[in-house]
């Protein structure tokens, strides 16, 4: 069954994908969006990544897309005013990406992915099978907090992620005081046409 | 998540029964994950569409009362409790109408989406012990994150409507939404630090108080609810109004004041999509109202250790009802009191809206929360023990109550984290 | 006692700097901030030099209450007449002297160390005797009176506009020029300043550089109507006159400096030990040579004390220290050369007539007290180093030079040409009287002349002044009048110059005395010396031409008929700041030299008068001449006082006869001779003669080096030059094509470069995702194409 | 879920990642390039999470992608005022439009 929701899922995330690339209106691209990355984040349930989709839901769906959306609003004179491409332009970026997709199939396809994860995990030490489980069920929240938190119970002597954390919090104020002070209300420039 | 969990619940359901021989027969069935689903969203969906009828009925009457008239008395008896029904049906049978300057597809899909948020955050809220859809170790942080696209919907709605009304009253709906959904989660996050879980069911089980606790030092058990800890009251307050203003309820209603703003982002909508709208928005007010519940008011725990007790005494079924009926009703409480709150206070100005939240509600969860985190370490080094009350503390009681598929590693790596 | 020379040094170097002083103030503020019509910078200049005579004045009488005169009077009683001083132990500028008692006549000390050589060294040093105080007070007073009289002379400098008649633009215009009152008297300051420095000088260096600056005030004032290109001319002449016989001067002064190592006058002390000044060096203390052998050839230069003497030291002959006598004469006649120079002596005259181009009182301070005193004093000053054969030389220099500058004076027109020529014929008696051995004798004319001559420059001044700066005497006449004290002070002046006396009474002007004194030392060294006889009847004549000549321009200016009515009308007596200074000088020219050779003044100089010269010196050297002693000159004083009287009076009647009577028309004599008249009318062609001799000469040669140097240096400069500029040229072409080209293809090639890249830039954020994307696609192809597979 | 490959996850991910890039090439709105890289940087992440499910990477994967998303949001706000600014000036979203600085 798992199986067959990860079609699903897979299916409606890159139909999202396609979806966003083809639109015209923005509007619509968003809703697209929404929906690939909703399904993104049920790929992540599907891998286990319990806290991950929580969060692609929350702060991705929930929240950057709708300041996408506000965006959207606040800058498009007509819902329907749309800035189409040329063609030509459509047909060479469909070009690059199918020569993209491409390379990328064929690292894909060229690697032994399987053979790499038993070499990594061959020079590594054995982890308790009742973590693993653990994290392969979805019980990724206590984990992935203490690796935050700069501990790493999973991986015994690795490092953990305190000091990115306090980075990124930093990182976030200096961000919310930068946007507040770039989208502050300032004199229009009058049209030149 | 774990699709497997549901056939587990479903497997524990039946094994906490007293009626051995039924659970036998249906666990040898070995019904397949597609048939489990279907019970399982049917079961569900019976709960997620049956607070919405009961409580427009509920209003109806409450507001009634409230303006010194009876309201519905005729459709279905005498107290006319078939009138929700009575509207759905006329509802249903509207013609399904788009203005011609909507973007069609987004104009259909809001309704919808709207609907699936909230009936998805109802899969992970624990009617009882062990009785949610979905127990997932990070289910009020999900169940946040599914409220929160209601929001797309509402844009959506707005936006796809071609209607300068429903835009304007679809950018103050998200603009309240988005805003109130911050001191909300904090709000919400302190009963979560208090607990050291995300998993409601695991935070409602922390609450549960034992007998022999209060025969032996006099203390209710219900005062391991979240709610009688100094900060959680105040926390469930604010918390309380901020759930009240993100699901659009009154007082912070005036983005979609009907009788003054046509509606606002509902405008352009009729029928059943518009119902859509209100069928999400009553099942929003029992679903903040059931996690209210589970974080600060003990979830279905009586309060008395009468459910966990007849657990541990083998009549799991029969606590499991009765911690569901609990549930409920404690829920239902806080909807009338929502209610109650709408047919008293007038609405506020939008500004007025924005202003309580930033200005105040933030900065009070904010301290809110820094208090709930100081006080216990606080407390340690005073009294020497986290709480005021000589109880066990929550680390150990946790372990009380084990469950069989929430293996003691979890624990162990837990005490060993805080340890650290 | 030992404290009075520092002292009198003091007081004589206030008075020597107070008008440097008053310079430095007036040109530093001249061109500021004094008014061109304030008289400030004259009363500045009054009141530093009146001043310094002030000082000088006090000096002088400090010197005198200092000195005991006892010991004199001793010497007067014992020996019978006042002028000997013979005591060669006083005078012998010696602190060291057998008689302790005895005051020294001469303080030399150092004021200041300008530089040391090893052992030798620079310094401004202090000598003061009896002569210096006496110039001290004659300058500084007779260039108080002289500053006075400016005032009123120059007033018309007061203005903002000066229109100076005598000078005209390139378009025939008379020049305007600012006023320059000030700087006048910043002149006269400075040439005072230099004036005084070179009569303190202790040694013959410093008198070279105040000579010189003396010299450089001359160019300055003569030329201080620098519009007028006979100023110029004159200023020019005066220079480069004096500079011939200042090469003579360096001449001796490097010639001394080689054999003696000092400049310095008398002993000096250098640290601690004392040295021997050049008086000491050259003369014993009984004022003799001393030679190393019997032929005379090298003298022995004495710098070796024993027992306070200074001798010349004796042993090894290769420690000795000695000068050839040959190279001594040849010292005495440089410096002598540099006073000829100075003095205006023949050959050197011309450049004085010429000077008149100046102010008049500035001719009055250049012929009395300053510039031309000064090569008196120094030949007087350095009388000691020179031989017997330098010393006939100076007599026979003076004695053509009166004669001649008489002889031209006669026939001069011009009032200041005629004082001009008489000024070069009394030079020319002092310089004849100090060769002679008259060495008193000289310098009380020197006073004397000083006093008269500075009152007679000062009277025509005031004629030409009277008559709007009308020069010339055929337009004058009559002009008693008109202007009697300036005329009756001017006849003061004549006949202190013409030597008139009243027979058998001591009433005589100055002139008389000091003539007197030059005539008897006259005829006392013919009567040794019979070979040189032209050396007394020479003097004679003149001076019944100086009487002539003087009394010629009185007669002229003053009596008769009015030749020039123009002048005669608008003539009028100068202002009392003008006549004044003429009164108190012709006081002085009267009466300063009373006594004669027993009066003060005398006595004074005598004081300072070298070792040996009143005995006389026996005949030595080349020139085999004798000098007459004290008692031989007095033996034939009252002879020889008789005889120039009879020839003076005989000058006067003369005049009398032609020019204020006249019996004879001097139109007639004139075109009687009229060879010799052009002949003095061109002052003996020296003018001509040196045009012809030197100028033409010089200008030929001149001529040659331009040519030289056009042709030849300028042609290798131009060929340097024109092959740089072809070379340049070619490096221009390399330059801008190779290097230029080089630089450029860089350059563009950059810019071509940067153009292309252009493209790139196009501002759309999709094409800059696109390149993006195609260089990774690129490069991922580039990989997989390259990288072995594993 | 071990019967899904890495393969498939991965190409999710790169479906996602070059459908951003198109987008970000193709579209002339500024939310819509926004929008390319949201989606460039779930196809990112989505390898991220899925290497922590197949490989030894474990959970260092999903805090990558936690972060991942976490700036994302960061960039969007910040990128989300650009645009604002950028409409300000040009009364326009159209990023062409702003090409002011082209060579």
């Amino acid at each position: 069954m798992s199986v067959a929701l990860f079609w699903l899922f897979a299916i409606l995330a890159c139909g999202g994908a396609i979806s966003v690339v083809l639109c015209q209106n923005v509007s619509r691209m968003a809703a697209s969006l929404i929906l690939c990355l909703a399904s993104v984040a049920v790929l992540y349930f599907l891998l286990g990544a319990d806290f991950v989709g929580a969060t692609q839901l929350m702060v991705y769906v929930g929240g950057t897309v709708v300041l996408l959306i506000f965006g959207i609003m606040l800058t498009s004179s007509s819902p329907s005013h749309q800035l189409r491409t040329s063609p030509a332009d459509g047909f060479l970026a469909a070009g690059i990406g199918v020569l993209f997709l491409a390379i990328v199939a064929f690292t894909i396809g060229g690697v032994d992915w399987a053979a790499n994860s038993q070499k990594l995990a061959a020079a590594e030490p054995a982890r308790q099978g009742q973590q693993q489980q653990d994290l392969s069920h979805g019980m990724t929240t206590r984990p992935l907090a203490l690796a935050l938190m700069g501990v790493r119970p999973d991986k015994p002597g690795a490092g953990g992620y305190l000091l990115p954390f306090e980075i990124v919090s930093v990182h976030l104020l200096v961000v919310l005081i930068g946007a507040a002070y770039l989208a502050r209300t300032k004199r229009r420039v009058v049209e030149n046409q | 998540m774990q699709l497997l969990s549901a056939e587990s619940w479903l497997a524990q359901l039946l094994n906490s029964t007293s009626l051995p021989d039924l659970f036998n027969a249906l666990t040898s069935i070995q019904l397949g994950p597609v048939p489990l689903a279907i019970i399982h969203t049917l079961l569900i969906g019976a709960v997620f569409g049956l607070p919405a009828g009961v409580f427009i009925w509920a209003e109806r009457k409450v507001s009634g009362r409230i303006q010194d008239r009876l309201g519905p008395t005729r459709t279905g008896g005498r107290f006319g409790w078939l009138q929700s029904l009575a509207d759905g049906l006329k509802l249903i049978q509207k013609e399904d109408l788009a203005p011609s300057a909507a973007d069609k597809a987004l104009f259909f899909a809001a309704p919808t989406v709207v609907v699936v948020a909230s009936f998805l955050a109802y899969m992970f809220l624990p009617f009882s012990d062990g009785w949610a859809a979905v127990g997932v170790d990070v289910g009020l942080f999900l169940i946040l994150g599914l409220l929160a696209l209601e929001v797309i919907g509402v844009i959506l709605a707005g936006y796809s409507s071609g209607s300068k009304w429903a835009l304007f009253g679809a950018m103050r709906e998200s603009a309240q939404m988005v805003s109130y959904e911050i001191p909300m989660g904090i709000c919400a996050l302190i009963p979560i630090v208090l607990a050291g879980t995300l998993d409601l069911n695991e935070v409602v089980r922390l609450q549960v108080g034992s007998f022999a606790d209060f025969r032996a030092t006099g203390i209710p058990p219900f005062f391991n609810w979240f709610f009688f800890h100094p900060v959680g009251w105040l926390a469930f307050i604010c918390y309380f109004v901020c759930a009240t203003a993100s699901c659009k309820r009154a007082p912070f209603d005036l983005a979609e004041a009907e009788s003054e703003l046509v509606a606002g982002f509902l405008t352009e909508y009729s029928g059943m999509r518009w119902s859509f709208f209100f069928l999400a928005e009553y099942a929003s007010m029992f679903l903040v109202s059931g996690i209210a519940v589970s974080l600060f008011l003990g979830g279905w725990d009586d309060g008395f250790g009468i459910v966990h007790g007849l657990k541990e005494n083998g009549q799991g079924l029969l606590g499991n009802l009765l911690g569901a009926l609990i549930f409920t009703m404690k829920a239902s409480k806080l909807v009338l009191v929502q209610i109650w709150v709408r047919w008293t206070l007038p609405r506020i100005r939008i500004d007025q809206v924005m202003e309580t939240c930033l200005k105040y509600l933030i900065p009070i969860a904010c301290a809110l929360f820094l208090a709930a985190t100081i006080y216990p370490l606080a407390l340690a080094q005073t009294l020497g023990r986290p709480q005021l009350t000589p109880t066990k503390p929550l680390g150990d009681r946790t372990s009380i109550s084990q469950n069989t598929d929430r293996p003691d590693s979890t624990q162990s790596v837990a005490s060993k984290g805080v340890a650290e | 006692m030992d404290s009075l020379g520092p002292e009198l040094a003091t007081y004589l170097s206030i008075a020597w700097l107070l008008p440097l002083v008053g310079f430095v103030i007036e040109v530093m503020n001249g061109f500021g901030q004094w008014n061109r019509l304030s008289r400030k910078a004259a009363l500045l200049a009054i009141a530093c030099i009146g001043t310094g005579f002030l000082f000088s004045s006090y000096a002088f009488c400090r010197w005198g209450t200092e000195t005991n005169w006892a010991v004199f009077a001793e010497h007067e009683s014992h020996d019978g007449h006042a002028s000997v001083l013979d005591n060669p132990k006083e005078v012998g500028h010696d602190h060291h002297a057998e008689n302790k008692s005895a005051v020294p006549l001469a303080y030399s000390g150092k004021f200041y160390t300008l530089a040391k050589f090893g052992n030798l060294e620079l310094s401004l040093d202090y000598y003061i005797d009896s002569l210096t105080l006496l110039m001290f007070c004659m300058v500084t007073f007779i260039a108080t009176c002289i500053h006075v009289f400016a005032v009123g002379y120059m007033s018309d400098e007061l203005t903002i506009e000066y229109v100076d008649h005598h000078a005209h633009d390139s378009h025939g215009h008379h020049v305007h020029r600012l006023g320059r009152f000030y700087r006048f008297f910043s002149f006269l300051s400075l040439f005072c300043f230099a004036m005084l420095g070179l009569v303190i000088a202790g040694n013959i260096f410093q008198v070279f550089v105040f000579w010189e600056l003396v010299g450089i005030c001359s160019f300055l004032l003569i030329g201080f109507y620098t519009e007028r290109k006979s100023a110029n001319v004159a200023a020019n002449k005066a220079f480069i006159v004096n500079r011939v016989g200042d090469f003579g001067f360096i001449i001796g002064l490097m010639i001394l400096w080689t054999y003696c190592g000092t400049f310095n006058f008398t002993e000096y002390k250098s640290g601690e030990t004392m040295k021997p000044g050049l008086f000491e060096m050259v003369r014993t203390a009984e004022g003799e040579l001393t030679y190393t052998d019997d032929t005379h050839e090298t003298v022995a230069l004495h710098t070796s004390n024993e027992h306070g003497h200074w001798v010349a030291p004796q042993g090894e002959s290769t420690k000795r220290r000695t000068i050839p006598y040959m190279l001594l004469v040849v010292a005495g006649l440089g410096v002598f050369g540099g006073c000829i120079g100075k003095s205006a002596q023949f050959p050197l005259q011309t450049w004085l007539p010429d000077a008149m181009e100046g102010p008049t009182p500035v001719s009055a301070l250049v012929h009395s007290a300053t510039m031309v005193a000064a090569g008196v004093y120094l030949a007087a000053r350095f009388f000691p180093v020179f031989t017997s054969e330098v010393l006939l030389a100076i007599a026979y220099t003076g004695c053509i030079t009166l004669f001649v500058a008489a002889t031209i004076a006669v026939v001069a027109t011009d009032i200041k040409k005629v004082l001009a020529y008489s000024t070069i014929s009394q030079l020319g008696y002092m310089m004849l009287a100090i060769g002679l051995g008259g060495w008193a004798a000289g310098l009380f004319h020197l006073i004397t002349h000083a006093f008269f001559k500075s009152l007679m420059f000062l009277a025509s001044g005031a004629v030409i002044y009277g008559c709007h700066h009308e020069q010339e005497m055929p337009k004058m006449g009559g002009l008693f009048k008109k202007m009697p004290i300036t005329a009756l002070t001017m006849l003061v002046g004549v006949i202190a110059i013409a030597g008139l006396a009243i027979p058998g009474t001591p009433i005589a002007f100055s002139g008389y005395h000091s003539k007197d004194a030059i005539v008897a030392t006259a005829l006392a060294y013919t009567q040794h010396n019979p070979v040189h006889f032209l050396l007394f009847m020479t003097p004679l004549v003149t001076a019944g031409i100086t009487a002539f000549y003087m009394f010629r321009l009185w007669f002229y200016t003053f009596t008769g008929t009015p030749r020039d009515e123009h002048v005669y009308e608008h003539a009028h007596e100068v202002p009392k700041v003008m006549f004044v200074p003429l009164l108190v000088l012709s006081v002085l020219a009267a009466g300063c030299a009373i006594g004669g050779e027993h009066g003060q003044l005398f006595k004074m100089i005598s004081l300072s008068e070298p070792v040996g010269l009143a005995e006389g010196v026996p005949a030595s050297g080349v020139a085999q001449v004798t000098l007459p002693s004290h008692d031989d000159i007095h033996a034939v004083h009252s002879t020889a006082g008789v005889v120039a009287l009879l020839a003076a009076s005989l000058g006067t009647l003369t005049a009398f006869l032609l020019y204020c009577k006249p019996v004879v028309k001097p139109e007639n004599i004139k075109n009687q001779f009229p060879g010799l008249h052009n002949f003095l009318v061109e002052k003996w062609y020296f003018d001509d003669l040196y045009e012809a001799l030197f100028i033409r000469p010089s200008h030929a040669v001149a001529r040659w080096a331009t040519g030289f140097d056009r042709l030849i240096l300028d042609g290798i400069l131009h060929g340097a030059a024109k092959s740089t500029v072809i070379v340049s040229a070619i490096d221009r072409k390399f330059d801008e094509g190779f290097v230029d080209g080089i630089v450029n293809l860089v350059g563009n090639t950059t810019r071509r470069f940067g153009y292309s890249l252009r493209v790139f830039q196009t501002g759309q954020i999709r094409q800059y995702v696109m390149f993006i994307a195609v260089s990774v696609v690129a490069l991922f192809a580039v990989l997989f194409a390259l990288l072995p597979k594993a | 879920m071990e019967a899904v490959s890495l393969n498939s996850l991965l190409w999710v991910g790169a479906v996602l990642f070059v459908c951003g890039v198109i987008c970000m090439t193709t579209k002339r709105n500024a939310i819509g390039v926004l929008i390319g890289v949201e989606l460039v940087l779930n196809g990112a992440n989505l390898n991220f999470v899925a290497f922590s499910r197949y490989s030894p990477l474990a959970l260092d994967g999903q805090v990558a992608a936690i972060f991942v998303i976490v700036l994302a949001a960061a960039e969007a706000a910040v990128a989300l005022a650009i645009a604002m600014n950028f409409y300000n000036c040009h009364l326009s979203i159209d990023v062409d439009r702003g090409d002011e600085l082209h060579g």
